[in-house]
Parts: C-alpha cells; structure tokens; sequence
C-alpha cells in the first residue's frame, strides 16, 4: 500500500526489537470482545490511484459547477476569480503539510503570514486587531456574542433582521446553550428596522450585517453612537468581504467587533467549506478575543520574529476557563486569502469592488426591465433582492434546469416566514459576462 | 535569507491582477460614500509569489522531515487527496445552488458518512463540525439536548480526566456544564473506580480520551462506559487518537455515545500550519435525533439536504454549528484517503502506527525514561528524570532535536507526568527514518548526559530565527503592522534586514 | 501590468540615474526606419487572468480529451496514469523555475535527480550508462546515428522497416544534410524483414525498434552479433518504455546505443510535446556522447556532490567541434520521469508492463473476435497491428465521430506506399477499462 | 541536511503506487523471456514526496532569488501559464488523433504563430523545433535548402562573430557548413567592413545575434544585412535576445531572413533546471517555402495539419524535426502569457528589461568595470578589470554573490572581454531588488579591492555543498550509480551523510 513504508520484513526486525511475536500483542489492552479479528465489513479494500480519481471525478461530474453556467448565487459566499499563483503556493509542502506554529524558530513562515493576515483584516475592517482566523463567518459572529457578552457582562443580544438566517441560526445554538437570551429580528427586507429602540441597559451587543442579507446598506454610525451610549457593543458582520473594497469600513462607523466571511478572497466554493472567518476588535477587547493570535517580538539575537501569543487565554493552557474551546484555525484558507489581497493590493481591491458593484448596477437594470420583476433594494454592493411574480424557488429550479443558476430564492432561507415567497437574492460578480446576464434577463422572461 | 513583512515591500503603482474596466462608473450605493482607501500595500505578481515562496522555506513540515508530533498525527498528506479537492466539481459549486445541481456532492457526503459510521460502528454522524474542538461542543450539545429531552436539565457536571487535551474541559464550560476533573492512576489510565466515585445524578457524561493522552488504550473503557451509562451519563469519547485503532477496534463495541474524528489527523487532510480542520461526530443511537442541521438524506428525487428543524421529520436537531454544510474541501480528501487505503488499509494504519511507536518506545528506554511500561498504542511518552541533574529541560531538549533536522516532540503534556515527551512517528514513517531518528536521539541524550548543557541551551542555532521571547510577546502585544509615521517603506523594509 | 514591478515614478528615477530623458534615448542604436514608434498592430492589449483563462479555456474544449473517451491511440505516444504527486513535485518553484545548473553549489537538487535519472535509465535499457536527456525520442535517435557515424567513421546507417516513420523522418533530415547514406527499409508490417544481410563494411549504424511500430517483438540478439562481427552499431530504438518493464532490455541483447521516447513514464499526450529523449549508451562511447552529463565528484570539505560534466564534447565550450548543438534537454521531463519511475519502483514498474500486456492480450482477443477482422501479430506489448476488411483512415473517423478514439491508421504515417490502407495500429494501457474494450469492438461491429 | 541517493533509499517490498491485478496472466511474447528484473529501488511515496522536495530545497531559483544571469534572460514565470498548460484540452490529447478532435489545439498553434509573425513582421514560422539550438538547426537547414533549390550547393561557408553563443558555430558545423569567425570591433560590434571583408560567393550566411551576446543593439546591422543579401546570403539571427526588443523593434525591419525565438526566454515558459524549451522559427518570404513538416494549414473542414510532403502544396520543406508536432505544453504557456502582455505589455517588457539593465550599469560603473559605454540592452556587460591585482577571479566573485543570497550572473562568456560578468536583470524585477543587488555588488566589489581574498576563495560558505572538484569529474567520470558488491544499501544511505 503506497502511503505505509513498511515492508514485512521491517514488522518482524521491529517485533523483535519490541520482544512481542505480533502485532496484535500490542493491543493487549483492549477488550478481548471490542478486538476486531480482521478488516472490518462492508468497505472496499484499497484502490490505487486511477481507480480513486476514476471514483470521485465519476461524483464531481453529477454536479453543475459555476464557471460552466451563467451564474448568480450568493447568499454568504460570492463566486470570484482567484490568480493561478494563491493555489500554487498553498500546494507548496512547506505550507500544506507544516504543523500549528507553537514550535517558532521552525514555523516562521506560517507565523509570518498570520501575522500578515492579521494586518490586513485589521486595515480591511477599519480595527485596531484581528485574530489569526476562525472557521467561518457564521462561527465568528457567535464568538463575538460571547466575547460581548465576557466584555460587559450582560446577557442579551439583539439579532438584525438583515443578519443571514444561518448565522442567527449559529448563535441560537451556539449562545443559546450558554443561557444568552437571543432577540431575533424579523427579516428586514425592506431595509426598515430600527433597532437603536430595542437597546437597554440589559442589552450586551446588537449584531448587523452589511450589506444585508438582502443587499441592503445602511450607515451604522448613528447605531453605534446609541449602542455605546448605552454599553451595549455593536457586531457588524460582512459577508461579502470584496464590499469592504468600496463600502466604508464598520470600523469608521464605531463597531466594536467586525466579523467577515473571508471566503470572497483567495478561496473557491467549495460547496461551503473550508472558509475563513475574519475576526476584528478594538485593542482594548484584545484579551476577551477568541481564537489564536501571532505577535511580533525578538528572538535571542534581537531579531525581529513571529510567535502565537496570549494564549493564556486559550483552551490548552486555561482549560475551562479559556475564552472559546476553537483550537484548529482556517490557516491555509487564511494564507489564500492573505496571498490572493497581496496580488490585489489597494488598487487591486478598490478596482475589483467597483467592478462587482457595476455589474450588480447594471444586472439590475437589465432585472428591472422585466415585466412583473423589480428589485428591491435603492442601494446594494454586488447582491440585491428582486421581487418576481411567481414563487422564486420554482423560478429557480426550471432556470436550473435551463443551466442558468439564477440566486438564491429567500423561501429557501425562511421557509416558515409568508410573504417572502416571490424574493430573489441575485449576485453578481466580476466573473459575470454581459452575456451571462442577457442569459439570465432571457431565462427568466421565459419562465415566468 | 531575511524576509519583509508584504507591508514593507510597498511598490505604490504596482498591481498583481489586471482587471478589466468596470461597464459602468453608476453607483447605487444608498447614500453612504465610497471608501477613500484601505492601505493595502501594491506589489506585482513576481515578488508576491517570490515573497510566499521565501516565507515558505521558513517552515519545517512533513514534506521535509519526521514530526514526532504526539497527540496530533502528522501524517503524509496524499497530493493525489488535494488534486480530487479541486475538481471543479467538487471546488467550484456553492452550498445553495438547488439541490439538483449537487447530487454528487450530497453523494459525496453521504459515502463518507458511510464510511465513517460502519468504521466506528455507529448509527450516525454529525458532518458539520469544522474542526476537533467544534465536534466536541457538537457531541455535548448533542448530550445537553438529549438530556434536556429527557427532562434532566439538572445534569451539568462533566468527568473529565486530567490528562484530557484542554479543548475537552473548555468544551464542557463553553456548553455551560461544570468540569469535575478525575485524576490518573499511576499507571496513565483512568480507573472504574475514580469514575464510579464521581458518578452521580447531576453527571451529564464523561468525556475521555481513548487512546489515551498519554498513548494507552484505557483497558477499563467498556467498564467505565457501562458504570457512566447506570449512573444516567453519556460517554464522550476524544477522538484525537482514533489513528491507533482505525480498522481494528469500533468505537461503538466500546460503549462510546459519540466521538469527534478529526479528519485532519486520522484521515490525513493536511494541517496547514493549523487548519482548517473538519471534525465529524458519530453519534449513538441516544444521541442521533439530536444532531446538528443540515443533513443530507435520500430523498424520492435522490439526496436531499435538510436545513430545517420542520423538514427533519422525527429528529430533533439540537440547532446548526456553521454557515453552510461543513468542509467540503475536507471531506473529498479524507474519502480520497479512506478509498486508497480501503478496509485492509486502514487496519494497517492503526497496526503499523503502533507498531512505530513501540518500535520507538523499546529503541529509547534505556536512555530516555518511559514514563510507563509498554506496550503503548501509536504514542510513546518519555519524561524528564533522564535529563535530572543535567541541567537540560525538556524545552531545550526539543529544541536540540530541531537543528537535528526533527520537529520537535509534544512537550509538557500530557499534565500527568513531569516533563512530558509525547513522541508520535505515525505510520507513514519508514524504518529507515525511524532508526535515524532513534540515532539522534539516542545521542542527544547522551550529550545532555554527559553535561554539555550549553550546546541545549542555545538551540536551535541552524533555524532562521534563534529562540523567540514569548515573554516579551505576551506583555507588549503587537498583533500588526502599522505604517511607521512619516517613514518611507523602502528604509523600512531594508532597516528590517 | 502584473508581470511588470516597475512604476512610473520607479521608471523617471531609474531615467534620472542613467542620465537620459526616455527609454527611447536607450534605443539609440536601433536603426531609425526600424523604431517603432508605438505597440505592434493587430495584437490585443493586456488581458487580466480571468480573459486569458477564458480566452484558452475555449480552446481547450474543442478537443476531445483522452481520459474523456474510450483511447486507444499509441504510435509513439501513450496514455498513462501519472499519480498527482508528481506533477506537484514539478511545479515546485525550486525545480520549475531554476536555471540549467551550471553552478552546482546552488543546484544540488537538480544535479542529483539528473544523476539518479541517468542511473535510471541505465538500468532500464541494460546500458552503462545514459545522458540526461534529449528532446524526444525521434531526436535523440538522429543523434545516435551522428554518435555511431563519429566513433566507426562510417557513413552508411540502416534503418528497419519496424521504426517509426517520423523517426526515419527525423534521422533523413537530420543526418542527411551531413551527408550520410541513409537506407530506409519497407515498411515491415509482417515483422519478415533481414537486416543481417544488408551489413558491410560501409556501414555504421542499424537502427530497430522493438516493440517495432506495428507492435512486433523480436530478439536482436543475433542481429547485434553479426553487425559487430562487422564493426557496425546496433541503435535500438523503445517507444514505449514501460515495455522495459516486461521485454529483455536491449543492453541484454548486445546494442551499442539505446534510444527511448519517454514521455510514458510521468508525462501526459501533451499533443506531442514536451517529451524525453532517454539517450544510452556503453562506457567506451560515452566521449562521443551528445548532451549534458550530470557526474559525481567531491566538494571542497570532501562530500560527495553533483556537476555536470564532460562538457568539453558541447556547444558552449567545443563550439563548431561539439559533438552536437543541443543545448538545452528536457529537464523537467525528466525529473517527472524520474519521480515517476521512483513511486513505481521495481515491483511498479513491472506490474505496470504486465497490466499494459494483459489487456493487450484481452483487447486482440476481443477484436480478432470480429468478423472481418484479424490481429496481424504474434505477439507484442501493448500495441498491435490489426487489418479490418475496409479503409482504416475512415473507420477511426467514423469512430471519432462516435466519440471513440480507436487508433492511429498505418496510412496516415505511410501515405505513399499501397497495401497497407487497411491496417490500424491499436494501443491498449492501464487506463483502458474491459467496457472501454467493449466499446471499441462494439463500435467496430457497427461501422464495418 | 543530506540526502542520499534514491537508489540508498531502497526499501526492499514498499511501493509507491497501487496496481490492479492484471486482467490475464496469458503473456504473447513472441518467444521472448519475459525480464528478470530492472534493479530499481523501491519505496514508499511518503518517501519518495519527501526525497524530491528535499533535493528541491538545495536549488537557487527565480521564485527565490533574482538571477542575473546574463545571455538566458530568466524572468518571472507566471502560474497561470503553468495552469493553462494543465488543462485536460491541452495536456490530455494525442498527436496522433483525428484532426477533427483536436481542432482547438491547431487553432492554438494557428493563434501563437500569429502572434510571433506579427511581432517579428515575418511572414512565417516553423514551430517544431524543440528548443533554441534546434531552431538554429531549422533555419540553417531551410537555408540549405534554399540554396540547394538555387542551385547554389557550393556555398557551405558561414559568417559567425567571435562574440556569438557556442551554439551558432556548432549548429552550422552539424549542417555541414564550415564556420569563419568574424572578430569583434573595439566597441563590441561587428561592423560591414568586417563583415564584407569575408563576402563571396560561397557564403551560405551569417548567423549574427543581436542584440548581441555584449548586451549592445548592432547599429550596422541593416547595412550587414543588405552586404550579405547583396552577396547572395542569408542573414540568420540569433534570436535569444530578442527580449530586449519585442514590441519595439521587428526583425523584419532589420532584413532577417531567419530568427529562432525561445520561448523559455522571452516568453517566459520555466527553464525547469534546464528544458524543455520551445524554438520556433520565423521565416522570410525566401525561406517560408521550406520549413519542416509538419505545419497547420487553414483547411476546408477548419484546421488541417499537413504531414507530408505531397500534401504541402507548392511548398518544399526540407524535412521532419521532431518526433510530433512541437512543443505543445510550452506554445500553450507562451500565448497566456503573450496574451496577459498584449501589445502593450510586450513593448513594456522590452522597455522595462532595457530600463532596468542600463540602470544596474549605470549603478555600477564606477566600482566595476564596464566593458562598453551605454547605453546597453537588456545586458549589462562588465569585466575583470576591476578585480586587477586583487587575486580574485571572477569566479570567485561570481561564488561569493552566493552567499549573499543571488545566483550568479553569467561568466566567461562573451569571449570578446577579458574575465566578462554579464549581468542581465529582466523585467520581472522591482527596483528595489535592483538597489539591494547593486547595493550587494558594490559591497563585494569594495571588499576585493580591500583585499579581503579568503573571503572570495572560500566562497560559497552557506550553500548545501562547497565548491565542487569539476576536474576530479571530468578525470574519472562517475556518471551513475551502481550498486556497491555485497553491501546493504541502509548502511550506504548513512555513510553517505
């Protein structure tokens, strides 16, 4: 078998060495009825490479993938072009294939990028640090409730009706087991809520997105001034991180904690997953943070290096009283994404948010144009809601089946909520041609 | 070679990508400004990959040398796995394109799934966790529900054994269950008895690890399993060790009611230099309603993908961990992995991982000192009384290993012994490595031995940077770059080097 | 431009420093009438990577791909299963994009894999020793008549009717332009022909291919006896190395030199090139050898160390008296050989050869099983000769046409001699599945 | 760290892929014994991953470090090209299909030979040639044709500079053609009077490289071209500078009748440690009709791929080159990165590798010794001179750059200047490399005239291996393993380190 270097002969020197007749006697210690006599039932035996790849492309190839299709679904992870070079370096085994840096001399490399990283969310979400990444965006914004809550120890969170229903789904389950009493918006498609009027003294953080899961924008500055007037702590989640290359940053609206879904940058769909989440605070928060932290210091020649630090309030020193149990981090999907916006750059990602924006300007013309369709939304970055005459997830399907994959119908995300049948979520990004759009303007004239 | 930070070789005008022109200049952006700037730093394509490449050669890693990493399995990492990640059909499908579109990597899940439940021999599994930790607080959410659901809200007190790895207490907080910490027995394991003492009807579960933290099959686990099952508990099982059992023992026969697998260690998705991760928990029979949503069922149309609480049927699905449907990416290379090595493969895994480590444990004891009697499952732990005397500690021990060539091992944990050295090789390390690896060992203890304290002290000498003040680190955190005022980034950058 | 790190401020300080105004003022010696005084016409401008991928990717899905349909298309060329790993290995930046290592200090690494390829190939062809590296096979084969011509002084070469014809193609234009005598045998279909007697005193070199083009066998053994009795050079040429893997070398049966096409081992099709030329030969030659030599000596400590060597018979140093031009080799080709050949190993490689065999052995019986048709050989490796009772040309076409590669016809490499109209050469290898066999022969059953 | 030989590594019964069973053991042999045995070695693939990215790490390349590295321009080369390459439409078709099913593949090649026509102004291009010197093999051999078809045998004689790559006089000598050296003016040009000095009528032609191997643009060339043209010869040019040029200046206008364009160099496909490299030929109206089978032609049905001469029409090729159709893989990573340029970026190329030579030569000229006034081209040419009465050689000086992290520039070569250091910084580089390289040269120029020898002839200290005794090498050649008599390959892998 081609990933175990031990030939027999090896096993017997190595018994011997040992001073056992097999390798079954080094298992003494489990329970005789618990000792499985041979391979286990019901599996294939090994296959070599061929007969893998021949397996698994056989699965790859039922899928419809997104750069085959005129394509526009959102919704929490955004379809961007990412340069053959981020890949190629991921690949490299000294990135892949090296361990948590807790051994520094050894792991500059990985250090040094995290640290990197750590800058750029910082300058992306106008805050003062981040950490070295969580899972995803969803997790994060339920370790920044609780990192509210460890802040100000208060017990109430107040959920935007814009937030992504899978992430308000993520801090019920994740904060709700922590007794937080979790105040849910309705879904604020019409950009309406007012939540500077639910604030009180009980309240420990209020969490927005932006834009909104239905595209829309909003100014937070006049939120945060009320919240902090109050002690409560504003939350701004982004899932769409390629808007922070236009949109005004929620750190220079006064949010306390920025939360981002990292994905848009340097990593591909993946149906989902692996993703990064970005993680940002004010200094003064820096020791409630969760998740693994790179700082810079000096070694024994004075020379500057990298190390992960303050893990005084991590898991594996604090044990249960560490400020989140998070151990593995998304260090190759951060090092994607740190890679993939240093070949951006300033120009480079100011000049690809204004290129989403502008297709997302003129699909909504071209929506518009439809009898019976309109958009939602008076402002939006690359992802808005169309109101359609039918029902959105039929729509979707039969365009589906016409290989157009057309967004994300709001019914899918709300199922238990009437009135949001007929909505659309439709992105658009740089990878959208003109004739993917007139695809989708004709697809849809068709159906409905 | 020195290397800047990116900020630091700032080229303004430069650029990575050409982008075309936008179709138009229109905004609609409600009324709020457009940003002023960011203040990334500009560079072209050639120096930001010579800049990651350069970074890159910083790093020790599999693909260069042994990691003797106890309690964490660093493995070989297929490049055939990373290839099947990136079919595009796997790589390049978004989690809420219809469910038409998908099938195969519903498919794809569900294989897993199987492979998962009939390796461990468990009714379920919870495919979202993303990582280790993440399926510890999936399987304790699943425990705090299904307690719930029983109407014993009142058990919040969780068993955890010292030597468990840290996550295991922070998990039970993060849950809001108290920890009641079981101590070892000289031996390394956890007895039946420190357990029944501790039982009692406020026990939601123990959680214990198995292989054991210190590298021992726990010989008491199914007694354990069964006296924590009487008292009313569940029986969370770590499944940080699973490499050593893999196809050899079931979980299920052991009276586990769930246990996280971490697919990044036993099924070879790389580390990354620390993620991401994906760590699946199979479930009992007790627990199964109660897992995570989403889920892929077979649907009358094919798969089908349950995100609601109201589409679960009977299930009672205690919430949902993350985003979207788990790691993806994470799962194609870890079902690549368990088809290459099929049902006699993996039993091979677990054999020869023990067989590495023993081979190791037997090769060392004269010379360094085992901290228990062999044998031990795929890790071998050493304490520090060979280095009594010498001055040397188990850093600086470590630390000699590196300018040997070797990562080095875990140290100071497991909390149990003094001085731990958890030494892991894995099964993907030949004998030849091996026995070169023994060699260097071998060695460095006799130099610590025969008082040649300085040559640990002031190791490593050979890597890019000495040993780091983490002290330092601590008190003043600097956590990022910032633009010194009014300096040119060129000064910088070469000030740097 | 993202190639390009110069920016315009970077640009007029650079100007300030060399003392002129322009760029163009450093063009000065450019003849006027040739100075162009903008970008070339009738090519587009820059295009980012999104358009580029675009651009090719078009392109690429006009061909139908070898792994995408049932192929059995060999003649010089075949289709293996490469494991990931080694193209991986490839794109490392240290290998991909090093320069020839002319200073060893700094390219120990592809000084030694060039040592452990050259060892390979030794043991491969059953030769002493090999070079690294040639352009392909057709190439190194000219080369190895040139080789044979120096060390006799002779003139005349013998090529069999059993060599490929762009082989013979290559040798008539190469060594015919220094004027040797070159005389290419019939096509030997039948596998009848009798080199043995065509030797004299005149000759320097007989060059036979084994598995011949049509896929025949044969021992050379007497062959190679009778033309050193007469002081001629046996070149045996191999087009599909993994057949060393099952057949007696050459080396076992007296040739002087060896000549491979390598690309079977750890290259793809890549619509013919770039491949491996493997170039071997017997101790006594190797002065007479053209191409780099990668040799062993010591470093100034007294460690063993890697350097090409033997380079007074090139270009760059023997100028007009080298024993060939050849400059640069195939040196990423060959570390995919290299790596390849070591993942195989000796168990590897010889299971390998015998899978190639094995359905080869299937696949005859299969199509010999159909009416009209017959399989012209005795035996073979993994390619044969079959007559089909109509044109092969428009039967692979018509077959093509059904998304089945069935071939190459003998006529395409042979358009001028009659008779052989009705031959196709049939290869089969791993990648070939029993339904793939099936479904040539099904598709032969419908077009014949 | 060391690393042995794969042949050391053996480990008796691994193996690094996993095959089927064959589906018959029936064997069809002729009567042929089916082989005993290769004598490879065997090993399992974690070992055979590890084994190559270690060698890996002992090379300097351009993701590393810039190379100065004068007469092989050695630029950034992008991944994307490598990517596009890759895909199956490319890399997974044979030369031997149907035309009809790789019509994208002709088109391609259709698409790149434009590219090159239009860039250089030629009418055509022969794109077989499989390397630089194999194009120079092309041309010269359409050359020969030419004058065969004119009835003109008796010329065989070819003008070659003394200052021309080692490939010129070897190639003309491979056809047959007896080379006469032109020498060198003063200022590192061939001026006409040199060269219509050497005129008759039996010149073939003269192969002239420009600009040329000293980094300068031959001012004369025009009026060298017409001499030639006048007396009845060819001019071939060397095309391996022709970076310095693209997008500004057309060979055409320069009167060129034959140019070899490598693509490795200015198109950027990786040299790879040494190939493959791609050669295409472009072709005055004069030589069009001879180039070499086979060639894509614009058919009725699409693209048609012309094999034989008798399907050539009026033209008169001279033969086959290559075993297939080209370098494919390299035309594929040629048009993405001409296409990435355009015809903007190209002309920048040419500007900014001209730019950025002239200002490393302007940097310099005070403390090393500049063979010619500027400006230059894309090379920098310098010599020995400055190095006078301090013992160190230019090698020494090259070894030393090692250690300072930079490959060393080109040396020795051209012949014309004593001691030359050719130094060529492409267009891939940042100024700021530039000011750290110079800054680099200017110390270590400083440090020979202080006097500093031993630091020079112990160069280089920090590499994998010291300086290497090439005579030793070239005295007794070792040029592969061989197995030692009776000895276990595990005790060699250790002796050797």
């Amino acid at each position: 078998m081609r990933y175990l270097p031990l030939t027999d002969a090896d096993r017997s020197s190595m018994l011997a060495t040992i001073g056992v007749d097999s390798v079954d006697a080094l298992f003494r210690d489990v329970p005789d009825h618990a000792k499985l006599p041979g391979k286990i039932a019901g599996l294939p035996d090994h296959m070599g490479e061929l007969a893998v790849e021949r397996h698994l492309s056989r699965l790859a190839a039922k899928n419809v993938t997104a750069s085959s299709v005129p394509f526009f679904v959102g919704a929490g992870a955004y379809k961007h072009h990412v340069p053959a070079s981020v890949d190629q370096m991921l690949l490299r085994g000294e990135f892949l294939t090296s361990y948590t840096p807790y051994q520094p001399e050894v792991t500059q490399g990985t250090l040094q990028y995290l640290f990197e990283f750590q800058t750029q969310v910082a300058l992306l979400t106008g805050m003062d640090v981040a950490n070295a990444s969580m899972y995803d965006g969803a997790t994060g914004t339920a370790e920044a409730v609780l990192m509210a809550a460890r802040v100000n120890k208060r017990n109430k969170v107040i959920l935007s009706g814009g937030l992504h229903p899978h992430y308000r789904e993520v801090v019920e389950t994740t904060c709700g087991i922590m007794g937080m009493d979790i105040r849910a918006q309705a879904p604020d498609w019409k950009n309406a809520e007012d939540l500077s009027a639910l604030l009180d003294a009980e309240t420990s953080s209020v969490v927005v997105q932006t834009p909104s899961l239905f595209g829309h924008l909003r100014d937070f500055t006049a939120l945060c001034d009320a919240a902090h007037a109050k002690g409560v702590m504003v939350i701004v989640v982004v899932t769409e991180v390629v808007s922070l290359g236009l949109l005004p940053s929620p750190g220079s609206m006064g949010a306390d904690i920025v939360v981002c879904e990292g994905q848009s940058i340097g990593n591909g769909l993946n149906f989902g997953g692996p993703y990064v989440g970005l993680f940002a605070t004010r200094d003064k928060f820096v020791r409630q943070m969760p998740g693994r932290l790179c700082g810079q210091t000096v070694d024994a020649d004075g020379k500057r290096g990298f190390v992960l630090t303050l893990s005084t309030r991590e898991q594996h020193i604090r044990r249960e009283k560490a400020t989140s149990n998070i151990c593995t981090n998304s260090g190759l999907c951060a090092l994607a994404f740190t890679i993939h916006l240093s070949l951006l750059g300033e120009q480079g990602l100011v000049g690809l948010a204004r290129i989403n924006h502008a297709n997302a300007v003129t699909l909504a013309d071209k929506l518009s144009s439809i009898k019976g369709v309109s958009v939602v939304n008076d402002g939006f970055f690359n992802e808005f809601t169309v109101k359609l005459p039918k029902k959105a997830a039929k729509v979707v399907s039969k365009l589906a089946a016409n290989d157009i994959l057309a967004g994300v119908p709001v019914s899918r995300l709300y199922p238990d909520v009437e009135g949001l049948e007929d909505l659309l979520l439709v992105a658009t990004t740089e990878i959208n041609s003109v004739e993917d759009m007139d695809a989708l303007v004709r697809g849809l004239e068709e159906v409905l | 070679q020195e290397e800047a930070l990116i900020f630091e070789l700032d080229n303004p005008g430069a650029v990575g990508v050409d982008l075309p022109k936008p179709v138009t200049t229109t905004t609609r952006l409600s009324g709020l400004s457009p940003r002023a700037g960011v203040g990334l730093p500009q560079l072209a394509e050639p120096d930001v990959v010579r800049h990651y490449t350069r970074l890159s050669q910083k790093n020790f890693a599999i693909d260069t040398t042994m990691y003797p990493l106890g309690s964490c399995t660093m493995k070989h990492n297929p490049r055939l796995n990373e290839k099947m990640a990136r079919l595009p059909g796997f790589g390049d499908i978004h989690p809420m394109q219809p469910v038409e579109t998908v099938q195969g990597a519903l498919e794809l899940i569900d294989q897993l799934a199987y492979w998962l439940k009939t390796l461990t021999g468990m009714p379920a599994v919870a495919m979202s966790p993303g990582a280790g930790a993440h399926g510890e607080l999936c399987g304790l959410m699943a425990i705090h529900a299904a307690l719930d659901a029983r109407g014993e809200s009142n058990r919040r007190r969780v068993l955890v054994p010292e030597s468990a790895h840290g996550t295991n207490p922070a998990t039970a907080a993060f849950c809001g269950f108290t920890v009641d910490t079981i101590p070892a027995e000289e031996n390394g394991r956890v007895s039946v008895e420190a357990v029944k003492a501790k039982l009692g009807d406020d026990v939601a579960c123990i959680m214990l690890t198995n292989p054991n933290t210190c590298g021992l099959f726990e010989p008491q686990i199914k007694e354990i399993a069964d006296a924590v099952h009487a008292a009313g508990g569940y029986f969370y099982c770590d499944g940080a060790n699973y490499n050593a059992i893999v196809g050899r023992v079931r979980p299920a026969d052991l009276g586990v009611d769930a246990m996280h697998i971490n697919l990044h260690k036993t099924f070879s998705t790389p580390h990354g230099g620390g993620g991401p991760g994906s760590g699946p928990v199979v479930l009992s029979d007790a627990l199964a309603p109660f897992a995570p949503l989403p889920f892929v069922v077979h649907g009358k149309d094919g798969f089908a993908l349950v995100e609601h609480a109201k589409d679960a049927g009977d299930a009672q699905p205690f919430g949902r961990l993350k985003g979207f449907h788990g790691q993806m990416g994470m799962f194609v290379r870890a079902l690549s992995y368990m088809l290459s090595h099929g049902a006699d493969g993996l039993r091979q895994v677990a054999s020869d991982a023990v067989l590495n480590a023993n081979y190791v444990l037997a090769s060392l004891k004269d010379v360094m000192s085992a901290s228990f009697e062999g044998p031990c499952m795929h890790e071998a732990l050493f304490d520090d009384r060979f280095l009594k005397g010498t001055g040397v500690t188990p850093l600086d021990f470590a630390k000699a290993m590196i300018d040997e060539g070797y990562h080095p091992m875990t140290m100071y944990f497991p909390l149990v012994v003094h001085g731990a050295l958890l030494i892991e090789p894995t099964e993907t390390e030949s004998k030849r490595t091996l026995d070169q690896f023994i060699g260097t060992m071998r060695h460095l203890a006799e130099k610590a031995k025969a008082g040649d304290l300085a040559h640990f002290q002031a190791a490593p000498r050979l890597t890019p940077r000495k040993r780091l003040d983490e002290t330092q680190a601590a008190r003043k955190p600097v956590l990022r770059w910032v633009k010194p005022a009014g300096s040119n980034p060129a000064e910088l950058a070469q000030a740097a080097e």
